[in-house]
């Protein structure tokens, strides 16, 4: 981010194409409305963007696409408010304000050479998506991959194709959950937590990277923890309501650190020195 | 707020459903003459009139506020217009003491068979408002 | 009133309840701060005089638990709407009221004193304060600098108690001219109040003491001016704006405000909050003959209506 | 000390006058009895006996400012597809406060830090902060609840102003600190001060003595983490609270703040406008999940951040001025410094609080 640039006035992006990936949840993938920007615009796995709709607000994204593949930046959005709420009214043309790239990013070069397990539940598997991808197209940087991924019901899974694509791959495990029966469904039964403890992977050289609704953040750190995974190879993406996004406005903090800059990806150990937080 | 031709000025008019709304429209299927100034409003009816609605427009660039329900005892829902008759009232009376005069706005009961006295009101009313000139002077009346 | 007395009243109260609210020393001489007594040993902060200006029955609505609660007269009145509008459990509420003879403004005291800190207050029997300063001694009559609300007090002793501190004490005020300052200022012409109330509103800052001070503001964490799509008011800081709160908090006190002034009281601008309130409040007693927080039974106006309105006549073009 | 300077008390009306030949000025006014910083204009009642009732932050952090402005156009061949043009203001008028104290001075150092010494500094701020000249007025005695000597602060304090005027019974001695000061003193057409600093440095440490040690000797507090971590302590201290804002909005040190837009039909603005961690919608989120729901958690955090996390991430320092403002416009006389002083017992630092 250049330092004299105004950090609060957007750029302004066009929606190129929308995915309906569930009943509540659309996938907006977007491009620069000057090329030259799209060319020159770099970013890392993690970290997240302003999107504005000029006169209702600005929200929080994760950028869910790898910088792998350019040709345009894709953000998840679920409906529950004002902005999210406009932002489902959108069409492809539309345009939107983007300020990016914020915030930190996951870790990725203490990663290679590592077992990775990725927990993801609902619309978390979005700030998951753009790590697995990235690392899918390093791949052989990274150990096996496990992915366990969890919904309310099959329609609630995002990024069908995906898991279609990960399912197929030989390189990736995947396990997919949903909470309760549902007809057509034929894979595992039950939360995402229970699903951890029976599939039991051993920390041993594996870092884990969760991301989901708080009650589900906080039982599978309690089952990690009981599987000894240790406090330094657990990271997550914490979500805030945020305003700013540079680390100034004050109400994202945790302690002495803002989610918007110093985050949104946090070790578990970081985690710790924020007493009350888990 | 969309230009307004420097002659007409803003006036809102909260009109029930059931009963004014209905006044208003024989009138105007009646073919019956009335001024241009006044921008109406359909609301369920008068009860769901809030008064801080009242003080919103007049604040931020009405010049008169009209509202109108069903007679007492005829209202669709049966007490909306008493609750809106108080709660009027109330209102009525605190805009002067904002220094608002309270000839800007008024409340009266228009059944849908009325048209006659919906013109009547609506021209009496725009009449007032045009004595009174406007409440905001230009700068004032953007928001 | 004997302090001992109080405090023994609130030592027996304290047996049966979680908590007993009542007033301690502030953080200079002239300010006393609520004090929340869990254990007896609390109860020797305990301290009453015209320094304890807050209304503390607001607390009762957002403590679910059971509480014993000091009251003067004004602040009764709180306690009598919550009943009204069924706003608290009243068995879950000890009541112990004090009758009240006067208390200072802290703001007109301050005005006196040119502002200084206030090293000590001490109060003569014969109505007299005498406020001690880094330059020197003031004596003042309490009536002088003492909050307008008690200038037309008709209800220096609680109107509800389960304990009084006290024998109970008539009202001096003559009930007429409790609406005079109100009246008086209506009858300014309508473009002296618009400058007036222009000039005052120009000052506010927004911080919202006055709704969150206030003890009939019970929906402070969902209040129209923060939430709501289309939003009320925008955050821009003009003077519109700020108008429309002023109305907000006003109107959704019609019929309701006890006139505790603690919206006046709190507001770190000096803006005459309250006035708005207070012109409301005569119009429901010319309109409906009714007084907020006076008798339990009674129905808010703006929450009943009766077929046919005795002072409501149709209003002619 | 060769930048110094003296007016006397006839000329001192001139000298105001003069200053807002060369820029806006700001002083304080007397409105009922209330102090509040206005455009100084020749009816404006100006008065310098006390501190404003809420400091100068408004000059250089607006209540509300407009970051930018977006209109809509309808695109003619396709009128589904619709245009936004984007238009930033930032060019902001040569600017002076005239009788802020110093503690409100020291308040737009803590700003400084997050708002311009970070790698994505703000422009609107730093705009206004580089035009405006801060003269800066010691305290002739000090308001209730002031407690600027136990947090490094003091009644003649120079940290964080241009020029410190000290009112003497003849009229004003003025010292210059920064070059932007020494700058106003040469063109004020002052007098050679000399004669009289010493009355003034008298008059100083003489108000300096009468300003209350509330809670710490050294001026640099030191909260016991356990004693902060303690939820009991904070429910019992702040039950009284009605969690409001008026502490957040007074204080010379808060510089939290809120964005939104506001838009009328095809144009609008995207504003900045204070904001507190007092207020239940700080932190709300769209779910509706709060991770400070409640007042003592979110008082906690105000405490936090002024002694633990803001000195944690800028060397020491200490985001409270000490002002008092907080404890003498608060509802229900909620005392920071007694919270504070409190805090402390655990460290054993050298501390007389209450």
């Amino acid at each position: 981010m250049a330092s004299n640039k105004n950090p609060y006035l957007p750029e302004l992006v066009t929606i190129t194409n929308i995915i309906e990936e569930t009943p509540n949840i659309k996938s907006f993938q977007v491009v620069f409305n000057d090329p030259e920007r799209m060319k020159t615009f770099t970013f890392e796995p993690g970290q997240v963007g302003q999107l504005s709709v000029f006169g209702v607000g600005e929200s929080t994204f994760v950028i869910n696409s790898p910088p792998t593949r350019m040709e345009y930046l894709q953000f998840s959005v679920m409906r529950a408010g004002e902005v999210t709420g406009a932002l489902h009214e959108l069409f492809p043309g539309d345009q939107m304000g983007l300020r990016a790239p914020l915030g930190n990013w996951f870790p990725y070069d203490t990663m290679k050479g590592k077992k990775i397990l990725f927990i993801g539940g609902g619309i978390g598997l979005a700030p998951l998506r753009t790590l697995i991808l990235y690392m899918l197209d390093n791949r052989g940087d990274y150990k096996d991959i496990t992915i366990i991924y969890g919904a309310r019901t099959p329609p609630d899974l995002c990024y069908k194709e995906d898991l279609k694509d990960w399912e197929s791959r030989s390189d990736v495990n995947l396990i997919l959950t949903v909470d309760a029966e549902y007809p057509g469904w034929d894979k595992r039964i039950g939360f995402v937590p229970t699903v951890l403890n029976e599939v039991a992977p051993s920390p041993e050289d594996t870092i884990a990277i969760t991301c989901g609704p708080p009650i589900m953040i906080k039982f599978v750190l309690q089952n990690l923890a009981k599987l000894n995974f240790k406090d330094e190879d657990i990271i997550t993406t914490l979500e805030a309501r945020m305003k700013c996004g540079i680390g100034i406005c004050g109400r994202c903090n945790l302690g002495s650190k803002y989610i918007c800059k110093d985050g949104p990806v946090f070790s578990l150990a970081q985690l710790r020195d924020f007493p009350g937080v888990i | 707020m969309s230009e307004v031709d420097p002659k007409e000025l803003r006036i809102v008019g909260f009109l029930c459903n059931w009963c004014s709304y209905g006044g208003a429209d024989t009138a105007g299927v009646s073919r019956f003459k009335q001024p241009t100034d006044l921008r109406i409003i359909r609301v369920p009816c008068s009860g769901r009139v809030d008064p801080l609605f009242i003080i919103k427009a007049l604040i931020n660039g009405a010049d008169g506020v009209l509202v109108s329900g069903c007679h007492p005892r005829d209202c669709h829902y049966s007490d909306g217009n008493f609750y809106a008759r108080r709660r009027l009232e109330m209102l009525k009376r605190l805009l002067p003491f904002l220094g608002i005069d309270d000839k800007r706005f008024h409340y009266t009961w228009i059944s849908a068979s009325e048209g006659q006295r919906w013109q009547k009101t609506v021209t009496d009313f725009t009449s007032q408002i045009h004595r009174l000139g406007p409440l905001h002077s230009g700068k004032e009346a953007q928001p | 009133m004997s302090l001992d007395k109080l405090k023994q009243i609130i030592t027996d109260v304290l047996k049966d309840v979680d908590v007993v609210i009542g007033y301690k020393q502030g953080f200079d001489a002239l300010h006393a701060t609520p004090c929340f007594v869990t254990k007896p040993e609390q109860v020797d902060e305990i301290i009453w005089s015209p320094l304890c200006v807050q209304n503390l029955a607001g607390y009762l609505t957002s403590l679910k638990k059971k509480v014993g609660i000091v009251v003067k007269g004004c602040d009764s009145r709180t306690i009598v709407q919550y009943m009204q509008e069924g706003l608290i459990d009243r068995n879950k509420v000890v009541v112990i009221g004090i009758p009240c003879t006067g208390i200072l403004s802290v703001k007109k005291v301050l005005e006196k004193v040119k502002h200084e800190p206030v090293e000590e207050v001490t109060f003569g029997n014969d109505g007299t304060v005498i406020v001690k300063t880094p330059s020197g001694d003031t004596k003042m009559a309490l009536s002088e600098v003492a909050p307008d609300k008690c200038e037309t007090c008709l209800y220096p002793t609680p109107v509800v108690y389960d304990h009084l501190a006290d024998e109970p004490i008539a009202s001096t005020k003559d009930p007429q001219n409790v609406f005079k300052d109100v009246e008086e200022f209506n009858k300014k012409s309508l473009e002296e109040k618009k400058k007036y109330w222009e000039k005052e509103f120009d000052r506010c800052i927004r911080c919202y003491a006055c709704r969150n001070a206030c003890p009939m503001c019970v929906c402070q964490d969902s209040c129209i001016a923060e939430t709501r799509d289309p939003h009320w008011i925008s955050q821009r800081s003009n003077l519109t704006e700020k108008m429309m709160f002023h109305m907000i908090h006003a109107l959704h006190l019609a019929g309701r405000c006890v006139e505790c002034g603690e919206c006046e009281r709190v507001c770190p601008m000096g803006i005459p909050v309250n006035k708005l309130k207070k012109k409301i409040n005569s119009d429901m007693k010319a309109l409906f003959g009714y007084e907020p927080g006076v008798k339990p039974e009674d129905k808010p106006p703006m929450l009943t209506f009766s077929v046919e309105e005795k002072n409501i006549e149709e209003h002619k073009l | 000390m060769a930048d110094t300077g003296f007016i006397p008390k006839e000329k001192w009306g001139a000298f105001i006058e003069g200053l807002s030949a060369k820029a806006q000025v700001w002083v304080p006014c007397l409105e009922e009895d209330i102090v509040i910083f206005r455009p100084y204009s020749k009816e404006r009642v100006i008065c310098f006996d006390r501190p404003a009732n809420t400091p100068p932050k408004g000059v250089i952090f607006p209540q509300s400012d407009t970051l930018f402005s977006f209109a809509f156009t309808k695109d003619p061949e396709n009128p589904q597809k619709v245009m936004v043009e984007l238009e930033e203001k930032l060019d902001f008028p040569k600017t002076i406060i005239i009788g802020s104290r110093p503690c409100d001075a020291k308040g737009f150092l803590i700003y400084d830090r997050p708002y311009t010494q970070t790698d994505t500094p703000d422009p609107y701020y730093k705009g206004r902060r580089e035009q405006t000249t801060i003269i800066t007025m010691s305290c002739q005695s000090p308001s209730p609840g002031c407690f600027c000597t136990a947090v490094g602060g003091g009644p003649a304090d120079k940290v964080g102003s241009d020029i410190l005027i000290t009112e003497v019974n003849t009229g004003y001695f003025i010292e210059a600190i920064t070059e932007k000061g020494k700058e106003i003193l040469q063109q004020s057409g002052a007098e050679n001060g000399s004669s009289h600093e010493a009355e003034a440095r008298k008059k100083q440490e003489e108000v300096h003595s009468r300003v209350q040690d509330r809670f710490c000797a050294d001026g640099k507090p030191k909260i016991s983490r356990d004693l902060f971590e303690n939820d009991d302590f904070w429910q019992e201290e702040l039950a009284k609270c009605v969690s409001c804002g008026a502490c957040t909005y007074l204080c010379p040190t808060c510089y939290c703040f809120n964005i939104t837009d506001e838009k009328t039909f095809e144009k609008g603005e995207r504003i900045r406008s204070w904001d507190g961690c007092m207020y239940t919608h700080f932190t709300l989120e769209a779910s509706g999940h709060n991770p400070r729901p409640t007042k003592y958690q979110r008082f906690k955090n105000r405490v936090g951040h002024k002694f633990i996390f803001y000195p944690e991430k800028y060397d020491g320092v200490i985001a409270c001025c000490g002002c008092g403002r907080c404890i003498r416009y608060c509802p229900m006389s909620v005392d920071i410094s007694e919270v504070v002083s409190k805090l402390q017992k655990q460290t054993g630092s050298a501390s007389n609080g209450k």
